[in-house]
């Protein structure tokens, strides 16, 4: 009977897994990784994996939102940047306590992505375009701010780079409560919803009552708010903000997205996706720093690797139908 | 323009990058010396692109300068751009690294292969001649971690008891060195010491060490950043190769508005690189 | 008798949770006009995509002239001459109609495209099918019906000895359609085997020599084309099917839309009408009349330059689609592909886009709900699918023509504007969707119905407005009107025009 | 009467310039940067300006193809790289003659598009992440070929970098022949005209009979060709190629296309736009050099100047609209 091969009627795991084809490639790079090199498969090591993923993963997870609308955000390691400048500025040097502090770091990272919104859903701009200009000017912005030298993170918030309890590492918490958002946000919200019909089809959505314009305000405005944690969080683990932290990041988060399955044209694109590139990328630096691969050659594993995965995903889908 | 009898004098600065203290430091002495002497100093960040760094001097000879000052990106590259200046007939400075293959009128700089030699020592030093080190290398393919790194692996060549472990990339990037400092760490466990062929990495790298850096694990660093120096006098960083940017600046100055007044100079000049260890810190404060 | 010129036999095709084609045979004679019927979903599309070489069988073969073919990409079958239209336009929206025209043939000369030669053949083409187009403007302004004439230029571009045609009448109005017929009827007397695919079954005598039935992937029935109406259709949908037209009690309430002085410069001027509670009002008028353009500003699609909207006494901003659906209006608009769905979403996030806003609460979406509602337009509606989660884009054509309606059938819109409603889809869903309209009606809602079917037109509507480049000129009462009248009113206003 | 606004009758020359929207920015910025720098309208510095934009041009070209097919190529700054070490290696290194050498340096960057073509045509890969793998390939095999040094060019190709007669610079002729190619290749042959009909709808493409992953190889085989070419370019100014050469040069070229008014959604660009986008990016940064503004600011007002470019372009579309 032709009901059996229904999408929706296939154990769960196997469609669960079907559907996260990037999770297949991870697994691979696990295993290999596991028999190439004896001191990757041990909890300390994993944890470490953990926290090299969490600021490229929490950029990725407010990067899904944009590329689910078909968009793109370029800005993202440069708002990161400018946001913790922002803040470590206003804690130490400005004297501000750091809870306004943060808060005020947090703004700024929204106030880009809305800046970025803005010039997209009024100005027409093409996203490559304003989310380019955007890091231009964010990355300019932490430059001026703090006159191109590192500045300390206040205390407080450094702790944001600490391993809690003595074993769980910060970033780690703060990476899977962010991608717990993101999933939530996309699959439950209105304006995740929104989100997924204007990448679909932008005319669709504005014809159903969808108001583009300012659900595109929210993506970006996400985007920008997530930067702005990843940026905090890369400061708090160096204990300095860096004004040229991040910088070229934004390829690492759109691979990360688009490992993790969605399109860059739009419609398409999981939490959970993104999660697996982000980790994807970091097992692979991880594994090559334990294997000491040379840094020469560093560039060329990571490119085969990155597209053998996908090619895994991309030729086992097509298998299927 | 400002007063004085050189208030004429318009000298154009290209630094390879601002995306490091380091550099930062060294285009803030070279501003202070212009104020001090009243001439106008341009400054341009080549974003560590060799050919962006011709264009910017390609457009000083367009604006009339009477001095240029290049902080190579590569010293080889740097020569075309010094051939445009020499055709116009403007005076070059190359400040931090040499250029090959043209003439400059003088070149202030501190030697990146010795430094990296003095770093040799000082890390053989530090951990009386024996045991394991890791190389956190700078972008590769630039000359700054060539340079340093060929230095480093000379002079460490002369302790048969040290040995090189590990050479892994961070691209002279403070993150980057703490992660891969971290991973290094779970596959050399026995690191008893590493070399940072820049202070952002060595900082990343003593972040990823922790309680150890300092103690178990002796960091030696390179630039001699403020920063840097911070961490030199807490212990946590052993040492680092200190270049004395703001000096570098305020010397390269000096010598272009000595060239554009036509005057003689000498060949070169060498600021001095020396390690900053605990004991000497406040000497670069 | 002429011989067979294309033969399939025994096709299969499954997709993922549907059988598509489930042993079809086909027989193409030469110089006939063979016509395939059937539901939405049964396979026509399908089966004309294998023919084509657009889509892969999994069991069967096709023959051409008595020997087996492979048909690995549409240029094979291109190559051995057969030529075709596909439901889905086809066309680059951003290249001219030129380019178009000669789409991956373009001539050349000296290894250049030779543009000059390319605008005279497409000037030779249009010409032909006699639409009034310049060879270099850019197809994506076009409506839809002069893509469908582009779309049938292309086709015949090729001097096929196959052409096969995938509802190509559904967007055209009955001028075109009267050209396209006389177009078919020249090639068929030249020899050319002719597939054409139809869900308005008066055309199947006028136009067609035999009949080939497919019902759920199986080739049911072989009759000739004269077989009468009530009969194709109890073959084709295996039962009786009432009154295509449903009676209904004309009422007449307050007036829910009026529409005043509505102007946009260079597209349509002066337009006012009033559509009251529990009347379908039609919209009648040739191609490219400006109906659409009209009744997207009404909505809120697009801008206007004079001119008001009033919905239930409010009087709604101009531009703003939000607006116009709070106030309870709602647009199915003709272009389901390009405005009506999202695509690559599944059946029951389609059918919820417009009532999402409603099941938020804090922000949150009630999915559950929206599912259920969904589940009970897919039911109402008899959604062919493989369930709620099925992308749209694999629904056959006439099935997302339903998504599109449900959608704001779940939203319980107040004032209904369809525009092409039954477009594509067939003979049983129609009166199912006259009955939604009438149901609507009689609950005291309000429709208006842009349709070029000029039957339907008057078959449905209390009274008809006509339209003529981008003016009202006239209205009728449908109780009488003939199609005469409806095109005196809509040509004689052209023919004047260009007399100025 | 409606007919009037049809497309196709107003005058040739405004119509041209209207579909060059990018080119009212440029004049905009030039007549901005004359009155305000006194060096700015010099034929030297003019001429500066057009060394300055040719290998970024070159890239853009080569780009444009890859964009006017809806697809994107990340490698082309890497793949300039590699190919110009591999022709300055075999020359200077392994001694082989300077012709045979350019045209291994071509073949080189030829084969590297052929890879991204096959990985995406045929493999089914996302272009963003084929490319971006090549990005990483690419780059890291220059670095192991000439273990991360310089290798001086050979003379006879140096001369590329060089002033013909002693005023036109060669950079600049080759752009502009490059900028030919690309223009005659896009409107006049079928190879071009498939890549807009790719681009515009794929799907119709492959049922007009387009073999598109042919057509697909052809594309992005142009794109690396055009990078070898400004990687010799850019080589032969440098007078030694450099492993690192070109590092990040595809935004700048991605963004050069879109400033000349193509779309990343494909089936839109052409040839003089992306010129006029790599030109305006020239001037701008040659400008803000003779304007003396402070390096930090600079990146900033590159940004908000992109921005204003493009949004001027599409403020006025609208308008006419
Ligand atoms: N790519 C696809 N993936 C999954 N199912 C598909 C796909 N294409 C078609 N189908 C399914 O195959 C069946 C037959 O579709 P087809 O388009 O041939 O119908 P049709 O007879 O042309 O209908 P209509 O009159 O509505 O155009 C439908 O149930 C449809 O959902
Ligand atoms: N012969 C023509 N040549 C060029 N443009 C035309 C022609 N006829 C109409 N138009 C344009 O088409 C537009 C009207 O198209 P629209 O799709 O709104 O009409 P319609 O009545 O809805 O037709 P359709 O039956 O295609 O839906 C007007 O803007 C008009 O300028
Ligand atoms: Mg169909
Ligand atoms: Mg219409």
């Amino acid at each position: 009977m032709p009901s059996d091969a229904l999408p929706g009627r296939r154990s769960p795991a196997a469609a669960w897994f079907a559907e996260n084809g990037a999770l297949a490639a991870l697994v691979v790079l696990v295993v290999a990784l596991s028999l190439l090199s004896p001191d990757f498969l041990s909890v300390t090591n994993l944890l470490n994996v953990g926290v090299q993923a969490a600021v490229t993963a929490i950029l990725a997870f407010g990067q899904t939102f944009v590329i689910v609308t078909g968009g793109i955000d370029l800005s993202v390691g440069s708002v990161a940047a400018l946001s913790a400048i922002v803040l470590a500025w206003t804690a130490t040097v400005a004297g501000l306590p750091w809870p306004p502090a943060t808060l005020l770091s947090l703004l700024v990272g929204v106030a880009c992505g809305l800046v970025n919104a803005v010039l997209i859903a009024y100005g027409r701009l093409p996203p490559f375009i304003a989310t380019l200009a955007m890091l231009g000017i964010a990355r300019g912005l932490a430059l001026v701010i703090s006159q191109g030298s590192p500045i300390p993170m206040p205390e407080a918030v450094s702790h944001l780079g600490d391993t809690a309890g003595g074993v769980l590492p910060v970033p780690v918490i703060v990476m899977v409560v962010m991608g717990v958002i993101a999933a939530v946000m996309l699959n439950r919200t209105y304006a995740g919803r929104a989100m997924y019909a204007i990448g679909g089809n932008e005319e669709a959505a504005r014809l159903s009552g969808i108001k583009v314009g300012r659900q595109k305000l929210i993506t970006y405005a996400l985007s920008g708010g997530f930067a702005a944690v990843a940026g905090i969080v890369l400061a708090s683990r160096l204990a300095s903000a860096q004004p040229q932290a991040a910088a070229g990041y934004e390829l690492d988060a759109i691979a990360a997205v688009v490992i993790g399955g969605a399109s860059l044209s739009g419609g398409k694109g999981r939490a959970l996706g993104t999660f697996v590139g982000a980790l994807i990328l970091a097992v692979l630096r991880n594994g090559l720093n334990l294997l000491s691969v040379s840094a020469f050659w560093q560039q060329v594993v990571i490119g085969v690797v990155i597209a053998l995965a996908v090619l895994v995903d991309t030729l086992r889908r097509r298998g299927t139908t | 323009g400002g007063g004085g009898a050189t208030g004429d004098v318009k000298i154009g600065l290209s630094v390879s990058t601002l995306n490091n203290p380091y550099f930062v430091q060294f285009r803030d002495g070279a501003q202070a010396e212009a104020k001090k002497l009243g001439a106008r100093l341009t400054v341009t960040d080549a974003q560590n692109d060799p050919s962006q760094q011709v264009n910017q001097v390609q457009n000083f000879t367009s604006q009339n300068m009477k001095a240029i000052i290049i902080n190579p990106v590569d010293s080889d590259a740097a020569a075309p751009a010094v051939k445009a200046a020499d055709r116009a007939a403007i005076p070059v400075i190359a400040a931090d690294r040499g250029v090959n293959g043209a003439e400059v009128a003088q070149t202030v700089a501190s030697d990146n292969v010795a430094g990296g030699r003095l770093a040799a020592q000082e890390l053989a030093k530090l951990l009386g001649e024996k045991g394991s080190v890791a190389v956190l290398q700078g972008v590769p393919g630039t000359s700054a971690s060539r340079d340093r790194g060929r230095g480093f692996a000379e002079g460490i060549a002369a302790y048969p008891e040290i040995k090189v472990v590990a050479r892994q990339p961070a691209d002279f990037d403070r993150t980057k060195g703490l992660d891969v400092m971290t991973n290094l760490i779970q596959s050399h466990p026995g690191l008893a010491g590493v070399f940072a062929e820049n202070d952002e990495m060595a900082l990343g790298a003593v972040k990823a060490l922790g309680g150890r850096a300092g103690g178990q694990v002796k960091v030696v660093g390179f630039d001699g950043t403020p920063d840097a120096i911070k961490a030199v006098r807490a212990g946590t960083l052993s040492a680092t190769v200190a270049q004395q940017p703001r000096l570098l600046g305020q010397q390269a100055v000096d010598a272009a508005v000595k060239a554009a007044k036509g005057e003689d100079l000498p060949k070169a000049v060498a600021v001095p690189v020396k390690p900053a260890t605990k004991e000497n810190a406040d000497q670069f404060g | 008798m002429s011989e067979e010129i294309l033969k399939a036999e025994g096709l299969r095709k499954t997709f993922p949770g549907v059988v598509a084609l489930d042993g079809v045979d086909l027989g193409l004679r030469t110089g006939e006009v063979h016509v395939l019927l059937g539901e939405n979903g049964a396979g026509k599309s399908t089966l004309i995509k294998v023919l084509s070489g657009a889509c892969h069988p999994d069991a069967g073969r096709i023959l051409m002239d008595g020997r087996p073919v492979h048909l690995r990409t549409a240029g094979d079958a291109q190559r051995l001459g057969i030529s075709t239209i596909y439901q889905e336009f086809n066309l680059v929206p951003q290249l001219t109609v030129a380019e178009n025209l000669a789409l991956g043939r373009p001539p050349r000369r000296f290894g250049f495209v030779a543009t000059g030669r390319m605008e005279q053949q497409a000037r030779g083409l249009l010409e032909r099918v006699g639409v009034d187009v310049h060879p270099r403007t850019p197809v994506a302004g076009l409506g839809i019906a002069r893509m469908q004439m582009i779309e049938i230029a292309k086709a015949l571009a090729l001097d096929a000895r196959v052409l096969i045609m995938d509802e190509p009448t559904a967007v055209l109005t009955t001028g075109e359609v009267a050209r396209l017929f006389a177009i078919v009827r020249q090639l068929r007397d030249e020899g050319v085997a002719v597939v054409f695919i139809t869900h308005h079954l008066e055309e199947i005598a006028e136009i067609g020599d035999r009949v080939t039935v497919l019902r759920d992937g199986r080739s049911v029935a072989r009759v000739p084309a004269d077989t009468s109406r009530d009969e194709l259709v109890a073959l084709m949908v295996g039962r009786p099917v009432g009154r295509q037209y449903p009676r209904r009690l004309p009422r007449r309430g307050k007036p829910l839309l009026e529409v005043s002085g509505l102007t946009r410069r260079g597209a349509f001027g002066d337009v006012s009408f009033e559509v009251r509670a529990g009347e379908v009002v039609g919209m009648a008028g040739l191609v490219g009349a400006g109906r659409t353009e009209v009744v997207r500003a009404v909505f809120g699609a697009d801008r206007y330059d004079e001119g008001e909207v009033t919905v239930r006494g409010t009087r709604l901003p101009p531009g703003d689609v939000h607006a116009a659906m709070e106030a309870g209006l709602g647009l199915v608009p003709e272009d389901r592909k390009g405005q009506g769905l999202v695509p690559q979403a599944g059946v029951a996030e389609n059918l919820g886009l417009v009532t999402m806003r409603d099941a938020t609460r804090a922000g949150f979406v009630d999915r559950a709900r929206l599912r259920s509602a969904a589940a009970k337009a897919a039911e109402r509606l008899g959604i062919r699918m493989a369930g709620l989660d099925q992308e749209v884009r694999t629904l056959s054509g006439g099935n997302q023509q339903k998504v599109v309606i449900g959608k704001w059938l779940v939203a319980d819109a107040r004032v209904l504007i369809l525009d092409e409603p039954t477009r594509g889809i067939d003979v049983g869903a129609k009166v199912e969707i006259y009955e939604l309209v009438n149901e609507l009606t009689a609950e005291g809602d309000a429709v208006l119905m842009v349709s070029s079917d000029l039957p339907e037109v008057l078959g449905m509507s209390d009274r008809i407005l006509v339209m003529a480049r981008g003016r009202l000129v006239g209205e009728l009462r449908a109780a009488g009107a003939t199609q005469d009248d409806v095109m005196a009113l809509a040509v004689a206003e052209v023919e004047g025009s260009h007399a100025e």
